[in-house]
């Protein structure tokens, strides 16, 4: 039995309504418990502030598209090299940095569960063995079903219950968490080099359409009881103009789940373009943030982007193919059969390029023009839009209008006229803050249940206590300590353990891999299904028996199992 | 007369890769092809030992005539034979010229040696 | 002030030393500075006898003059930005990485990699370069890109890959690809060079030898007197394989 | 017993369609594998025990006194070279890493003397490639460069391409055009609707003419190319525009020869451009069943996929530098630890000359060339026979090994944890 006491912490908890009590917190054997006994070791938090450990809901750490970034990028390996010291192994990399940067950086900023963003379920097997390399976060894997043919074929025949048992099957078998959805229908259209350009083109040889994929899959989604709901990267991605197909889409999106939301629209940022060039590209966050404003349905993230050297990384391949003929720098794909696609590139945010500050600019328009923070949570894409060790900034930006001004001042023209963010007075607290990275992501992940998020007797002891004291720090004018205090955690206990220190890890991580195994009426087996098989034998080329992720690749792996629909 | 020696995968060399002791192997990892007019130009038959030198070394291994291989190269599967004459040179990218190594060939009455014999000349010992 | 290193007799001669403390600057606060052999921590003193002449309060007067079998030892002179070092024999890797000031003349041979990445300042090698002088890193956009190289002998293969700024001039050959993805600066062989300035986007490399295999991908474009080579060339634009408008002289 | 769907670990195409028939511990029987298949499951002649070198000969010694002299002569080491592991699976790769990064050792695998050059390539200008079924599902010209699968990966034509029949293409051998570029008239060669045979060293040339010729400036080419006539070319040009999806498989003909990365670079660049008039794709033809799985687990334990340096405790990674044969060619290693290839033959010979003059252990199920360099050798399991693994395919995906039969060596993973504690304490991973 291990207990820890930690005590005049100085709480954040959303989800259960507290806002800035100082407090004890007992910890006995990796939960939160009412008491504990006076051996536990106690922590005295100094009246500091503590919040449940960070989630990231949307980024790219793990599989075979990161790593692909990780290889071809010996330049950035350069970058954010570390010794092997004490319990911390060699690190390398700052845009894409290796498993363990990835798991001690975000474990210096409080983070303690991380869902990657997009798994091919053919390569499950590889985002799985690099999430036991990550080893101070809790992990699931989003599940690519964008280009999914067993699923399109589903769609076509407008059978939502088909489409459930394939998306049941495929989950079980990649070991996944949830429904992704990266450009649907385009990933497979770029399988020819082609794309689509709205949600009511066809498919070519599936005769379906986006909109038809997405609405089909939200009500598959829903008919399984999955605690996520779709996870949706809209097409047209980073093109002018985008913002009309990303409002049709939200049009498309029933409120089917009273729990949480029924689309979780990720990385908005890209999708909110008005013009129809890069030359009169301008912002449609306010279109965007009221169609959100008005529909519960909905919760997004920012997709914000931050200045400097990064790499893009998504499924998106046409997306990535574009963008690289503008950038002509290097450029990876990666198609994987049946299934999906990715596209790989460098790219350096200027602030000399006035599409890019129209970029920046936007991410903040709509955290600060969403009403209600769980319904806009704090990410980058990580890395699309900006390695996550930005994420403290983002957060000063967010709590202050005059950071924001200053940083206004330093970019090109064009933010001021093509976008509103100069005239927004918002500065956010620090529950809103706290809402946007970790309760809203708990919320709209539906792992609260499993004890994360939150800190409550019960939940899992996931802690992080910042150097922050709120009494005495005014954000808004001292936003450089928000930053600093943001970046390295006093302490951040994982599962009842201190696993970071002043940014220093001292303990060997155990994290834990969250997948659902969603329930499907006997007849609705896959497993079973001739056809499918048959299909699966022909057209992949791995076995079929060969293609289900192994339980010894989820050595902590924790199942969610839904209840059976009928 | 002056060659390039290329080297490359062969089915037999990877159906014996390891059994390196065995004889089979000997033979198919040893066995120089040269374009039968280059052959003829040497005069050599199939079968014949050929000797096949460069700064590095030098290599004695059968030779045996092949169609596809241009006039002026010689083919062997790659392994120790070829490694005993090939420079360690990489140019800078770890990679030596396995495919682009001039040699001299003769012909020779000299034996084949043996994997074992190949190691012991650069300080091994056979097991 | 001069600073005389010479290197001691080492047990195990062929272990790399790794030795970017080597610069100018660092021996205005003495000569207590850390280097590398292999996987160990050595200090300077474990692996030179060191000398000092005079003193000097500005980086600029340190003169740093390297002595005896220096050929394995990698990175002298990394980040140096003033004043001068002079190696009497070979030196090893990466000599001048980064260099943004100041000059290095190396009287024996220099391995690969010499200039890597450099800004500014000269070095000037009197005997041969290896392989990749004056180029980048893996990966990297642009190589070298200011400052000038000079190298009396020859080069081995990539010389001035990635060339972006600066001057490379080599008095005699080099290998394989000189030039190769170039996209700025000077590049001036004066002797022989095989396949040069593949996939180059821009600046200009001016050969007086032999071209080997030249490559297909060149567009001539005129035949003309070059006044400061005292010589009539072919030039080239290409590599239109890369829509590169880069040029390349070939004296005729 | 019959096993189905068993992994062949031979190759890199890791073709997972055997069946298995052992019978008493022993394999008697492979169907559905290739020549070489069969010979890696039936011929499987091990080492028994581990042996020492002595002043004459050979003697055994047990697995603990061979890990624990093991562990000292790498502890001792100025500059140990870790080197192999394309052949094993993917969770002894991350020990050895991990014992690399514990002692300041240089660890590379055999992509150095494989496809290095194309990895250079990659970190130049990427890589636009596909998982295998994409190819076998849409493409309809197949260009096979400098490779000869006939002979190193005799399956791949008939499970992904040439005679493999797709979704999109059900009557593979009519719907296909498939092109051969080598030098040497190979067996492939002898399927192509189209075979260009290039002069030695040739390849670069072509492939910077045919960019150009795709974009329009053909003017510029002269009328034959290391070669290849201009007409060929316009016409190789005009059939992979007009393709609806198009994949280039290349190998060690291009790796290998003159120019090395850079002959790699440009066949990616020409992808590139194609993929600006339809869907072409590139991949390399790996050879070791798991080298690129070496390459995966060090790139996301490291950053880098092969030739990477600890000597200075963070990763640092100069192919030319910190590959293999540099290091050995130099004389630089004082003690090398080889698993699961053979340098002693693959290597040329200064190479694996040194290897004999250091203290040097192999680990390896098989004596093979590096044996007789050797001070010790380890026996253990063959991943993919009598042990399960996670291998990576030539294209990225992650298939898992299986165990077929048991004959009672310990799992290389397991020695290398072994050697792990000892020079970490008695502290594992």
């Amino acid at each position: 039995m291990t207990e820890l006491w930690v005590k005049n912490a100085c709480v954040i908890d959303p989800i259960r309504g507290i806002n800035g009590e100082i407090m004890d917190i007992a910890i006995r054997d990796g939960r939160i418990v009412e008491s504990v006994s006076d051996r536990a070791d106690v922590i005295d938090a100094q009246r500091c502030l503590t919040l449940p450990g960070g989630i990231d809901s949307h980024t790219h750490v793990s599989g075979t598209k990161v790593n692909f970034g990780r290889y071809m990028s010996p330049e950035d390996m350069r970058a954010g090299r570390t010794k092997r010291k004490g319990k911390m192994h060699v690190t390398s990399g700052y845009y894409v940095p290796t498993t363990f940067g990835n798991s001690y950086r975000y474990s210096a900023m409080g983070y303690t569960t991380l869902l990657e963003g997009a798994m091919a379920p053919l390569e499950a097997r590889h985002t799985h063995e690099e999430f036991t390399a990550t080893p101070h976060q809790d992990m699931m894997a989003n599940t690519l079903f964008d280009g999914n043919w067993a699923v399109m074929d589903a769609v076509r025949e407008k059978d939502v219950r088909k489409t459930a048992a394939v998306v049941a099957w495929t989950l079980k078998a990649a070991r996944g968490y949830g429904i992704k959805l990266t450009n649907p229908g385009g990933t497979e259209a770029w399988g020819w080099g082609e794309d689509l350009t709205g949600i009511h083109d066809m498919v070519p040889h599936f005769a379906v359409t986006p909109a038809e994929i997405i609405t089909t899959m939200i009500r598959a989604n829903e008919l399984l009881k999955l605690p996520h709901s779709v996870h949706l990267h809209c097409n047209n991605l980073g093109k002018p103009g985008n913002y009309q197909t990303t409002l049709e889409t939200f049009e498309l999106v029933p409120d089917l789940n009273a729990a949480r939301q029924t689309l979780y629209a990720t990385h908005v940022q890209f999708h909110a373009y008005g013009g129809g060039t890069w030359k009169n590209i301008c912002s449609k966050a306010e279109e965007i943030t009221r169609s959100v404003n008005s529909k519960p349905q909905i919760v997004m993230d920012m997709g914000q982007i931050m200045f400097g050297r990064t790499m893009t990384m998504t499924a998106d391949g046409p997306m990535e193919f574009n963008l690289h003929c503008l950038h002509n720098n290097k450029w990876s794909n990666h198609d994987v059969e049946l299934e999906t696609g990715s596209g790989i590139i460098p790219v350096t945010y200027s602030k000399k390029s006035a599409v890019n500050c129209i970029m920046w600019a936007i991410g903040l328009e709509l955290a600060l023009l969403t009403k209600n923070p769980y319904q806009c949570l704090l990410e980058t894409d990580n890395p699309n839009g900006a390695p996550f060790v930005k994420y403290p900034e983002v957060i000063g930006l967010l709590m202050s209008k005059r950071y924001r001004d200053e940083e206004c001042a330093t970019l090109a023209a064009g933010v001021e006229q093509r976008t509103s963010l100069c005239a927004l007075e918002r500065e956010m607290d620090w529950h809103d803050i706290a809402v946007m990275t970790r309760a809203g992501q708990a919320k709209a992940l539906g792992i609260g249940s499993q004890g994360k998020g939150h800190l409550g007797v019960g939940a899992e002891a996931d802690i992080a206590i910042y150097p922050i004291r709120t009494d005495s720090v005014d954000p808004a004018r001292e936003y450089r300590k928000v930053v600093e205090g943001f970046q390295k955690t006093r302490y951040t206990i994982k599962r009842g353990r201190v696993v970071s220190r002043d940014g220093e890890i001292i303990v060997d991580g155990a994290n834990a891999t969250f997948w659902v195994d969603a329930k499907v009426p006997e007849d609705l087996k896959m497993e079973n299904d001739p056809e499918f098989i048959k299909r699966f034998e022909q057209f992949y080329t791995v076995r079929m028996s060969n293609y289900p992720v192994q339980d010894v690749y989820l050595p902590r792996g924790r199942r969610i199992e839904t209840e059976v629909f009928t | 007369m002056k060659f390039v020696l290329n080297t490359g995968r062969t089915v037999p060399q990877g159906t014996s890769v390891e059994h390196k002791g065995s004889d089979t192997y000997r033979t198919v990892a040893s066995a120089g092809f040269l374009n039968p007019i280059d052959m003829m130009l040497l005069g050599i038959e199939d079968g014949d030992r050929i000797r096949l030198t460069t700064p590095a070394g030098h290599i004695v291994l059968t030779s045996r005539p092949a169609e596809g291989v241009v006039r002026g190269e010689v083919f062997v599967a790659i392994g120790p034979y070829a490694n005993h004459i090939i420079s360690s040179e990489t140019h800078g990218t770890g990679m030596p010229d396995f495919k682009s190594q001039s040699v001299d060939v003769e012909p020779t009455g000299e034996p084949v040696k043996s994997v074992g014999e190949l190691m012991e000349a650069i300080g091994g010992l056979r097991f | 002030m001069r600073v005389i290193l010479e290197s001691k007799v080492r047990a195990k001669p062929n272990l790399p030393i790794e030795a970017e403390a080597i610069i100018p600057r660092n021996f205005l606060k003495g000569t207590d500075l850390v280097v590398y052999e292999g996987n160990k921590e050595r200090t300077l003193s474990e692996l030179f006898w060191i000398f000092v002449e005079g003193t000097a309060v500005a980086p600029e007067n340190i003169e740093v003059i390297l002595k005896g079998d220096t050929s394995r030892i990698k990175r002298v002179g990394e980040y140096m930005d003033t004043g001068s070092i002079v190696i009497e024999g070979d030196i090893g890797m990466h000599c001048g990485n980064f260099m943004s000031g100041g000059t290095i003349e190396i009287r024996g041979n220099a391995d690969s990699w010499l200039g890597r990445e450099m800004r500014g300042g000269t070095i000037l090698c009197r005997g041969n370069a290896g392989h990749y002088c004056a180029t980048g890193y893996r990966g990297e956009k642009k190589g070298m890109q200011g400052g000038k190289v000079e190298v009396s002998g020859n080069t081995g293969d990539f010389c001035a890959e990635y060339l972006a700024g600066g001057t490379v001039h080599i008095h005699g050959s080099a290998g394989d690809f000189p030039g190769v993805e170039m996209r700025g600066g000077e590049l001036i062989i004066e002797g022989d060079a095989t396949r040069p300035c593949g996939n180059m986007k821009s600046g200009t490399c001016v050969i007086l030898g032999t071209v080997h295999d030249m490559l297909p991908t060149f567009e001539k474009i005129e035949r003309r007197v070059l006044p400061a080579w005292k010589i009539t060339a072919d030039v080239y634009r290409g590599d239109v394989a890369n829509r590169g408008k880069g040029t390349l002289c070939v004296r005729c | 017993m019959i096993e189905h769907d068993v992994v062949c670990p031979f190759c890199g195409c890791l073709c997972d369609d055997l069946e298995i028939e052992t019978e008493g511990g022993r394999i008697v029987k492979v169907q559905n594998g290739c020549a070489l298949a069969e010979s890696t499951f039936m011929n499987d002649v091990r080492l028994p025990a581990p042996i020492r070198r002595t002043e004459t000969g050979w003697e055994d010694i047990s697995y603990q006194e061979a890990i624990k002299e093991t562990a000292e002569i790498l502890q001792g080491a100025d500059r140990p070279l870790l080197y192999g592991w394309s052949s094993t699976h993917g969770e002894a790769q991350s020990v050895g890493v991990h014992i690399a990064e514990l002692i300041g050792a240089v660890i590379d695998n055999t992509s150095t003397v494989c496809h290095g050059p194309s990895i250079l390539a990659i970190q130049e200008v990427g890589h636009p490639g596909c998982t295998l079924g994409q190819v076998k599902n849409r493409a309809d010209v197949i260009i096979y460069w400098g490779c000869n699968p006939v002979e190193a990966h005799p399956r791949h034509m008939s499970r992904y391409t040439t005679y493999a029949t797709g979704f999109f293409v059900p009557d593979a051998q009519r719907e296909r055009t498939v092109i051969v570029v080598d030098t040497r008239r190979t067996d492939t060669a002898g399927i192509a609707d189209e075979f260009v045979q290039i002069e030695h060293g040739g390849d670069y040339a072509v492939l910077s003419a045919l960019r150009a010729i795709v974009r329009g400036k053909a003017s510029v080419i002269p009328a034959k190319v290391a070669g290849v006539s201009k007409e060929q070319l316009i016409r190789i040009a005009e059939i992979c525009k007009t393709a609806k999806f198009g994949a280039i498989f290349f190998g060690l003909g291009l790796t290998m020869s003159r120019g090395k990365y850079k002959n790699i670079r440009n066949a990616i660049e020409l992808t590139d451009e194609l993929n600006r008039y339809t869907k072409f794709v590139i991949s390399p033809l790996r050879g070791h069943g798991n080298v690129y799985g070496s390459n995966e687990v060090f790139t996301w334990m490291t950053g880098y996929p092969f030739a990477v340096d600890f000597a200075r405790g963070i990763a640092f990674y100069n192919p030319g530098e910190t590959t293999a044969v540099d290091i050995l060619r130099r004389g630089e290693c004082d003690a090398a630890l080889i698993v699961a290839s053979d340098p002693g033959a693959n290597f040329p010979r200064a190479a694996a000359a040194h290897l004999a003059k250091i203290p040097t252990i192999v680990i390896d199920p098989h004596v093979n060339a590096t044996t007789a360099l050797s001070r010790i050798h380890i026996p253990c399991t063959a991943a993919g026979i009598d042990a399960a693994g996670t291998a990576y395919r030539m294209d990225g995906v992650p298939i898992r090994l299986k165990k077929v039969i048991d004959r009672g060596y310990p799992d290389d993973a397991e020695i290398l944890k072994k050697i792990y504690d000892h020079l970490n304490g008695g502290k594992g991973p």
